[in-house]
């Protein structure tokens, strides 16, 4: 949900018209997968929330995204170095949710998975591009892999994940790690790129609802109409 | 003349006119200039729309705007590809759009204020389109009326989501009302004025209604346009319950028409002459992504040409190995 | 009102401490002008609101503030252009609003005159430093008087003010144009630089609740905390 | 050894010592790091509230806190001059500031995630400032000594306003409740933290305390100090009705103090050493503002240049007049 609000606001902005279509429909992929899982959740808690309560009334607090996502809108490079470990990411937990002993789940990830999938490929296929492209573009790419590498950890982050892997409907995101590195190792290979080291700090909290800066500001922007017309539809 | 009379004949027989056959000079700038304007518009028509992406006040509103945009990016594409068979690449086009050299409508140059303005420009703004473009389906430029074709089917579309939003917010609290009113009466005169100035009676000697016509690219008058638009309207806002911000206007059951009170002419041309609200932000808007992009553009470029110089060389490799 | 929270974004982000100071010691004046006025506007109109009513509770359309304050912050010749403009207008109409038929008005004028002055000052003092200092400072600062020119106009406009004016309790914004020039032109001769030409199109209607795109944004962010926690006091 | 003499007779007699009198180079160097970081503290510490300026949620509440964060410019701007008494200019210290070479309190490298994080940081955080700064105010070196009698006065002022806040939620809704005791659960750790590692009992012989006692820049524990301050928390918070994340607090009757539970030391080094939240957000964005704002600097040095240089001519120029 957060990754679809930052990456709808490439839309008009993109470098060129291809690519506002492009991420638009990521997004728009995105949108559709938390709307299919908030009514879900809102059954399994038993507080019956919509879409709409979780995306427009919720606090910061009581968001549970990582770190990465959140973050504000860098140049195009850092769009794709932060498309590309989310949405290889988003690939391998798929697969594995396919078989999610939740049926709601499982069916949302079925349908995610091809999505996430073109998703993985579309940023692939830029990170290619800008690393073997031109002098500037190597260099902007290469700079990007290095700003997003202290939101990785967070993905992987076990934490806030054990109950629902214990109970066959989650996936622990430690178990993804070595599958998402080497796809990344293979498309950075590719592109003539280095995968930087790890950073000296890490983003951490996100799943439990302590989140960066620029977080609250975004749902300013997303919730402020919603929150100004209480108990309105639209 | 071979050139003229092909074309003559072909525009006789109501046949359409393709990239490779002969056409006037003259046919050809006024069709460049239309279509680019055209497609122009979708591209900067994607901007006050975008200003409430992420702001849309529901998830399923949000998802409906992003594919709205998302269509006009889709419609400008078409279009520069339309223009693109006459001869000008897309680059050139968008060149002469952020230096001011080609127009788009002017209807952008208003500012989409509240979430009502998405209901307000899909409702009126498209359906005023839609009145303009339908026509053009039949326009006897081939792949522009192919495209035309395409385009109105989802502008039809556009046109029922802009009412539903409008519709919902009539039937909301009365903030919502009040935000919905405020947007056609902010939204309804500009709208009008999308169909060009007069070009009937006294005026029609004046602009390039009449060779247009004869041209097959124009079918109906600004006039009459405007006349059958402000015909369908008048009873969905009814329906809506809006009131549409013209005291004159009035069934006319001698004519068969509703009647309405004069456009604001004088506010048209400000406008269209640079001094609109939003004329400055669209621009350096569209000209700011442009440039921001520019590096990302010749990096795909540079990677092209390093692969395809790659493969030849494989090629050629392969073709040395097996001579060997 | 719009104004201070635009240059309350300064804090922490000026180009010396001093400046962090200033920039808040000038936000602080114009909010607690508009809190003084807040609640005299809400007994004249009878709706009894109160300053956190109008600030936190008043949607976009209702906002009758000029396109100028309510624009994006950008460099700090910006800023002081802006706020050279600005101030010498608020100078000129508090020295005249402190004859005003309305006491409170006349009240608060009387207070405001000797903080705007200083505002002014400040502003003035940066002006010429800025076009008389280094090659870049002057460059700047000219860009910037030009970028401030197509918002002028509307500091002017007489549209939504002669009923007060006529009242004897509001002035007409248009007395004041020449006496503004007049200040503005000085500043100007002596920071070495050119006042621009007028510009072709001119920022309208935001005394009518016609904003420009950054005024929503604005709004969300000022307004979402508020709006979050309906009836809620602080 | 002249020097040595005279300032430990300045020292017995407990007096203060001041920038004209001489001084052992390490208690120089030593002030200095102490000064410096404590500048840098109010400095980087403008940024974790700072954050909430355009969000306050009430007009006064945003009025106060852009007071706040003012005087914690200005308590920077009292410290840097303290520092530079000691014949250091504050271009270098934001310098050292900037490459990381000293530090800063490293409670400022939390987040501020709610608006409830202003009121627990001006009770928690400058509670525990006050807390440290006290017995500053009693400091050896006179600069400094009097610069936080100024900077003590305020922070007092503005932990009442801190605990106000959190009164105020604590009196609203539920939401607003749950706001308050999160910020609290929170910051209470971390503020404890503030007062540095154990430097008593077994702890006593690692780190600085002792030579600063001897020189009279310190004058209790960090041990004595974090007692002190949990002494004073334990019935605010009861006041406020907020629980503090604490199992094991409870009065002991014998020690006439409360105890309480353990601190998570490896938190503290991992945060000091670059891994918390905030590091790399606070120090890049005070680099960022400082950048972008040299273009300004030389502008003004510049003026200040010529207009002195101007001056001088002119002076120049009108004794030549006279002469002539």
């Amino acid at each position: 949900m957060v990754y679809a609000q930052r990456l709808a606001e490439w839309m008009t902005n993109a470098p060129q018209i291809e690519e506002d279509m492009a991420l638009g429909n990521i997004a728009l992929d995105l949108l559709g997968q938390a709307r299919a899982l908030y009514p879900h959740v809102g059954t399994l808690d038993g507080t019956g929330r919509s879409e709409d309560d979780f995306a427009m009334q919720r606090d910061e607090r009581e968001w549970r995204n990582v770190h990465l996502v959140e973050q504000e809108r860098g140049d195009f490079a850092d769009e794709m170095a932060r498309l590309l470990w989310f949405s290889a990411r988003q690939v391998e937990l798929h697969a594995r949710l396919a078989d999610s002993a939740d049926p709601v789940v499982a069916a949302v990830a079925a349908k995610a998975l091809k999505e996430v999938r073109y998703h993985l490929d579309h940023a692939s296929l830029w990170v290619v591009r800008l690393g073997d492209g031109t002098e500037e573009s190597r260099r902007r790419m290469q700079v990007a892999l290095e700003r997003v590498t202290p939101y990785l950890a967070e993905l992987f982050d076990d934490d806030a994940a054990v109950a629902a892997a214990d109970a066959g409907v989650g996936v622990l995101p430690s178990s993804l790690r070595d599958a998402v590195r080497r796809r990344i190792e293979a498309v950075v290979a590719e592109a003539t790129l280095e995968l930087p080291e790890a950073s000296t700090w890490h983003a951490r909290g996100g799943r439990s609802g302590i989140h960066s800066r620029p977080m609250g500001y975004l749902l300013a922007e997303m919730q402020h109409i919603a929150r100004s017309h209480p108990g309105a539809t639209w | 003349d071979r050139v003229g009379s092909d074309f003559d004949a072909l525009l006789a027989a109501d046949q359409r006119i393709e990239p490779r056959d002969a056409m006037p000079e003259k046919y050809r700038e006024t069709l460049i200039r239309q279509i680019a304007q055209h497609a122009h518009s979708e591209i900067i028509g994607m901007q006050p729309e975008g200003n409430w992406i992420t702001r849309a006040p529901s998830l399923r509103r949000k998802a409906i705007l992003i594919a709205k945009v998302q269509d006009e990016a889709g419609h400008g594409l078409y279009l520069y590809s339309a223009a693109e068979t006459l001869g000008i690449d897309r680059q050139e086009l968008l060149e002469r759009l952020h230096d001011g050299k080609q127009k788009y409508s002017s209807i952008f140059n208003y500012p989409t204020l509240t979430w009502a303005d998405c209901g307000a420009i899909g409702w009126l703004v498209d359906g005023a389109a839609i009145m303009n473009q339908v026509p053009l389906c039949r326009c006897s430029y081939g792949p522009y009326a192919r495209a035309m074709i395409r385009v109105c089917k989802e502008e039809s579309f556009h046109q029922r989501q802009g009412f539903e939003i409008l519709w919902n917010l009539m039937r909301g609290t009365e903030a919502q009302q009040a935000m919905a009113q405020d947007a056609a009466d902010r939204w309804w005169w500009p709208a009008l004025m999308m169909f060009g100035p007069p070009d009937t009676g006294e005026a029609a000697k004046g602009g390039h209604t009449e060779q247009s016509m004869a041209w097959g690219i124009k079918r109906f008058s600004n006039d009459d346009l405007r006349q059958k638009f402000v015909d369908m309207m008048v009873p969905q806002a009814e329906k809506l319950g809006i009131v549409l911000p013209d005291p004159d206007l009035r069934w006319n059951e001698e004519r068969g028409h509703y009647d309405f009170g004069p456009i604001d002419w004088d506010e048209f041309w400000r406008v269209l002459r640079g001094d609109g609200a939003c004329n400055a932000e669209r621009i350096s808007h569209r000209r700011r992504a442009h440039d921001e992009g520019a590096w990302v553009r010749e990096a795909a470029n540079a990677y092209a040409g390093k692969h395809a110089a790659r493969s030849a060389e494989r090629q050629a490799g392969e073709q040395q190995g097996s001579a060997a």
